[in-house]
């Protein structure tokens, strides 16, 4: 994401995907295009799917950058990986606060509450948990090498004990989220793609842009905390 | 075989024969358990509670307990200055080894205690499959001994290392706890050995991977 | 005849980006002492403990062959005796327990109880032997350290100031061990005794950066 | 140290793989009363609440118990460990989980099925986690 034609582009793609994303109508029956059709029982509550879904999926390509960075720093012990592996980890804070502030606002509405502990909400929490305890670590140790081993070691072990939730949480709790429709086989955290057409389109338009944005913020995050490094050693 | 094996045997000797001396560990666990008992019992009192709920109550009671003796393993070494001269007998494996055993043992001897006490105090937890119960309560230590291993020798290199277990422990312990307990309300349930046998797949397959991950990682935790 | 060797290439250690010290190198071979040199904070310790593979360097390597062989990092600690006033013995066994405890852990295959003894005794600590190390005294539990640096007869002894907390006497035990030790095996001292320096063949000091 | 890597990350995918089966045959069955009774296992039944049957709330037993309609219009008398279940009343139909013990189908969970719950757009991939 070097030039500013890529930055411009990726700007006006999201731009396009939100403008779909709020404005294209609803209506029962879509004939053109651009209507989407009306789900009952969501109605326009649904248009959540085009945000609430790529922030929660950009948590997760964010977890798995930190802990890649987190491998290749104890690989080579070069402190810039240890950089890159904050950096991905502290913008994938942000983007799972923003995914649980959001869903649990559409879970006022729709389903009554804020909180249901349904297995994807419960997933999202863990997530948050494990990022909380990530920086709660860091904040413990004092000498920058080591707080950089043990996070990433932290990062790794997390990491690989996050697959065990996907097969125990479908067996312990009920869904709630569109697409479980009372069967266990959407209670799982994994879902399948019913979708109009065009909805799918935005839909993963809407995946691709926050990706590339995802990506675009840690480029900046990186060469700012790079920077301020630099400043430190003048002084 | 025989060098990889003798040294771990005896780092769990050592600190078996130390806990025996000085009761660190000992002593916090056992006071934990029994003030937690307590507690659930003065709340339950004569109230009707659902077994799903006891069967919560007491994996809460195992993994609290838990926390206050496990991480004491990596703690006292670093406390007591010890770190590097057990670094220097023996290999980073063997030091993982002897202490997850050492946790194991512990852990386990904890869970059979909680697990009796629990049922000759609260009537109302019945098992119905002691199979399934007996075998949760094995297997739940294992998985149990495996990731709080790893997470007290992370802890002993930190600063504030008595809050940080439990924020580091949680949510790497959160899916073994939700299938111990699904597994407990099976045998409260009464169901057939073969029932469980998914839950005890995930324990498995839980404590291997820890277990396994904690080998390749603990070399970078233990050095500085 | 370079039946043992050992090579730091190009060490440098940071701690919070702070440089400790940078492109360190030597290389020192059976028969050899060499000591390290340097004031409080200079580093002498942390240079000492990369040398032992208790901490990992920033940048470098330290090589050990012996007898030919390159020795593996994780069992460096068979070849390797250390003796350092932050290396703590476990105070709730007895001076012998120690001993038994690290030669059993080690995984000694020959009778090491003998040895233990006769390593006691060496340092004037045998009658005490069966009483806890938190009893001793700071000078006895240093005496104490050496025979459990001694006790799987070590190629490379290395030291951090030895001769911390003893008496006349358990000096004088500490000059015997490091003159008998530079006869087989390779000698590091870590130390700012002037006493200890004139034994060793090369010093470095970090004051200055350079073998001398 | 590259073996030991390699070997670790194998017994990691084979365990992961070996827990993730049991997540995918470990679904409770969906069946009805009749299949319920002769299996004796946990199951799950779907149904509807029948309301002109009689229900109550056994505070002393802390027991729920109701009848139940499943989808071959079995009647069927439930009984569920711990309190009426949320949105109850309003349910256009309900799941039952539990197994069939002593003349009547022990329920150790109810799921409710709300209208605005449920009829989703069927496709909120929330996470992939």
């Amino acid at each position: 994401m070097k030039s500013t034609t890529a930055k411009i582009g990726l700007v006006l793609w999201l731009t396009l995907v939100i403008c779909a994303a709020i404005l294209f109508p609803m209506v029962p029956a879509p004939e053109k295009w651009y209507e989407f059709p009306i789900i009952p029982g969501l109605e326009e509550k649904a248009r959540i799917i085009f945000f609430h879904v790529p922030m929660a999926w950009t948590t997760v390509v964010a977890f798995v950058a930190a802990m890649i960075y987190g491998i290749r720093f104890l690989m080579t012990k070069n402190l810039d990986y240890d950089l890159r592996s904050v950096s991905a980890a502290g913008l994938g804070t942000m983007f799972c606060i923003l995914a649980t502030v959001t869903g649990s606002l559409w879970a006022k509405f729709n389903w009554g509450s804020f909180w249901n502990w349904d297995p994807r909400e419960t997933s999202i929490f863990v997530l948050l948990l494990i990022y909380g305890a990530y920086f709660a670590l860091r904040s413990a140790v004092d000498v920058e090498e080591k707080r950089a081993t043990l996070s990433a070691v932290y990062a790794i072990i997390a990491g690989v004990t996050v697959p065990f939730f996907i097969f125990v949480m479908p067996r312990i709790m009920t869904g709630l989220h569109p697409g479980s429709k009372g069967d266990p086989q959407g209670a799982g955290p994994v879902v399948q793609f019913k979708m109009a057409p065009n909805m799918l389109l935005v839909f993963f338009a809407s995946l691709l842009g926050f990706t590339l944005l995802y990506f675009w913020l840690f480029n900046l995050k990186v060469r700012s905390s790079r920077l301020e490094l630099q400043q430190q050693s003048q002084e | 075989m025989k060098v990889f094996s003798a040294p771990a045997i005896h780092v769990f000797l050592k600190d078996s024969h130390s806990e025996i001396r000085t009761r660190y560990a000992l002593n916090a666990l056992l006071m934990f358990v029994v003030t937690a008992l307590a507690l659930v019992l003065f709340s339950v009192g004569n109230d009707v509670v659902g077994t799903d709920v006891l069967s919560g109550i007491l994996w809460v009671i195992i993994f609290f307990s838990g926390m206050s003796g496990l991480s004491r393993t990596f703690v006292s070494e670093e406390e007591r200055g010890t770190t590097a001269t057990l670094q220097l007998i023996a290999r980073p494996t063997s030091v993982l080894l002897g202490k997850l055993f050492f946790n194991f043992v512990l852990i386990l001897s904890l869970n059979v205690l909680v697990a009796v006490l629990y049922i000759v105090m609260i009537n109302r937890f019945v098992i119905l499959t002691p199979s399934i119960f007996w075998a949760t309560i094995f297997l739940g230590s294992c998985a149990l001994a495996s990731s709080s291993t790893i997470i007290a020798a992370i802890i002993a290199k930190a600063n504030t290392k008595g809050t940080l277990y439990p924020v580091l422990s949680f949510p790497i312990m959160l899916p073994l706890l939700l299938t111990v307990m699904n597994a407990t309300r099976l045998a409260t349930e009464g169901a057939a050995f073969s029932e469980a046998l998914g839950e005890f797949q995930i324990l498995v397959s839980y404590t291997v991977v820890v277990v396994t991950i904690s080998i390749l990682l603990f070399g970078f935790v233990w050095k500085d | 005849m370079n039946h043992l060797t050992l090579t730091a290439g190009s060490l440098k250690k940071e701690f919070n980006r702070r440089v400790i010290f940078d492109s360190i190198s030597f290389t020192l071979h059976e028969g050899e002492a060499f000591a390290i040199t340097g004031r409080n904070g200079s580093g002498k310790s942390t240079l000492v403990k990369i040398l032992c593979g208790l901490l990992s360097p920033t940048k470098g390597t330290v090589r050990v062959s012996v007898e030919g062989k390159e020795v593996n990092a994780e069992i460096l600690f068979r070849h390797l005796g250390f003796v350092a006033p932050y290396l703590n013995m476990y105070d709730e066994f007895s001076g012998i327990e120690n001993l038994m405890l690290f030669g059993k852990i080690r995984g000694l295959e020959n009778n090491f109880a003998g040895d233990a003894e006769e390593l006691l005794r060496q340092f004037n600590i045998f009658e005490r032997r069966h009483d806890e190390v938190r009893t001793y005294s700071s000078g006895m539990k240093q005496r104490l350290k050496f025979a459990a640096a001694l006790l799987h007869r070590p190629e490379i002894l290395v030291m951090d100031e030895p001769t911390s907390n003893l008496d006349e006497e358990g000096i004088a035990a500490v000059r015997s061990v490091i003159a008998e030790h530079r006869r087989r095996g390779i000698l590091i001292i870590a130390t700012n005794e002037k006493e200890d320096v004139k034994y060793a063949d090369a010093v470095l000091n970090l004051d200055e950066r350079k073998l001398r | 140290m590259k073996l030991k890597i390699i070997i670790g990350s194998v017994v990691i995918a084979v365990f992961v793989i070996f827990g993730a089966i049991s997540f995918m045959n470990s679904n409770v069955e969906y069946t009805d009363f009749a299949k319920a009774e002769k299996l004796g296992k946990k199951v799950q039944v779907k149904g509807a609440w029948l309301r002109n049957k009689e229900s109550q709330l056994d505070t002393k037993s802390g027991q729920f118990i109701f009848y139940m309609k499943d989808d071959n219009n079995k009647e069927e008398k439930v009984i569920l460990e711990g309190g009426k279940p949320n949105n109850f009343e309003i349910a256009t139909s309900i799941v039952a989980k539990g197994r069939y013990k002593d003349g009547a189908f022990h329920a150790s969970e109810i799921l409710t099925k709300c209208p605005s719950k449920y009829e989703g757009d069927a496709s909120a991939v929330k996470k992939t986690l």
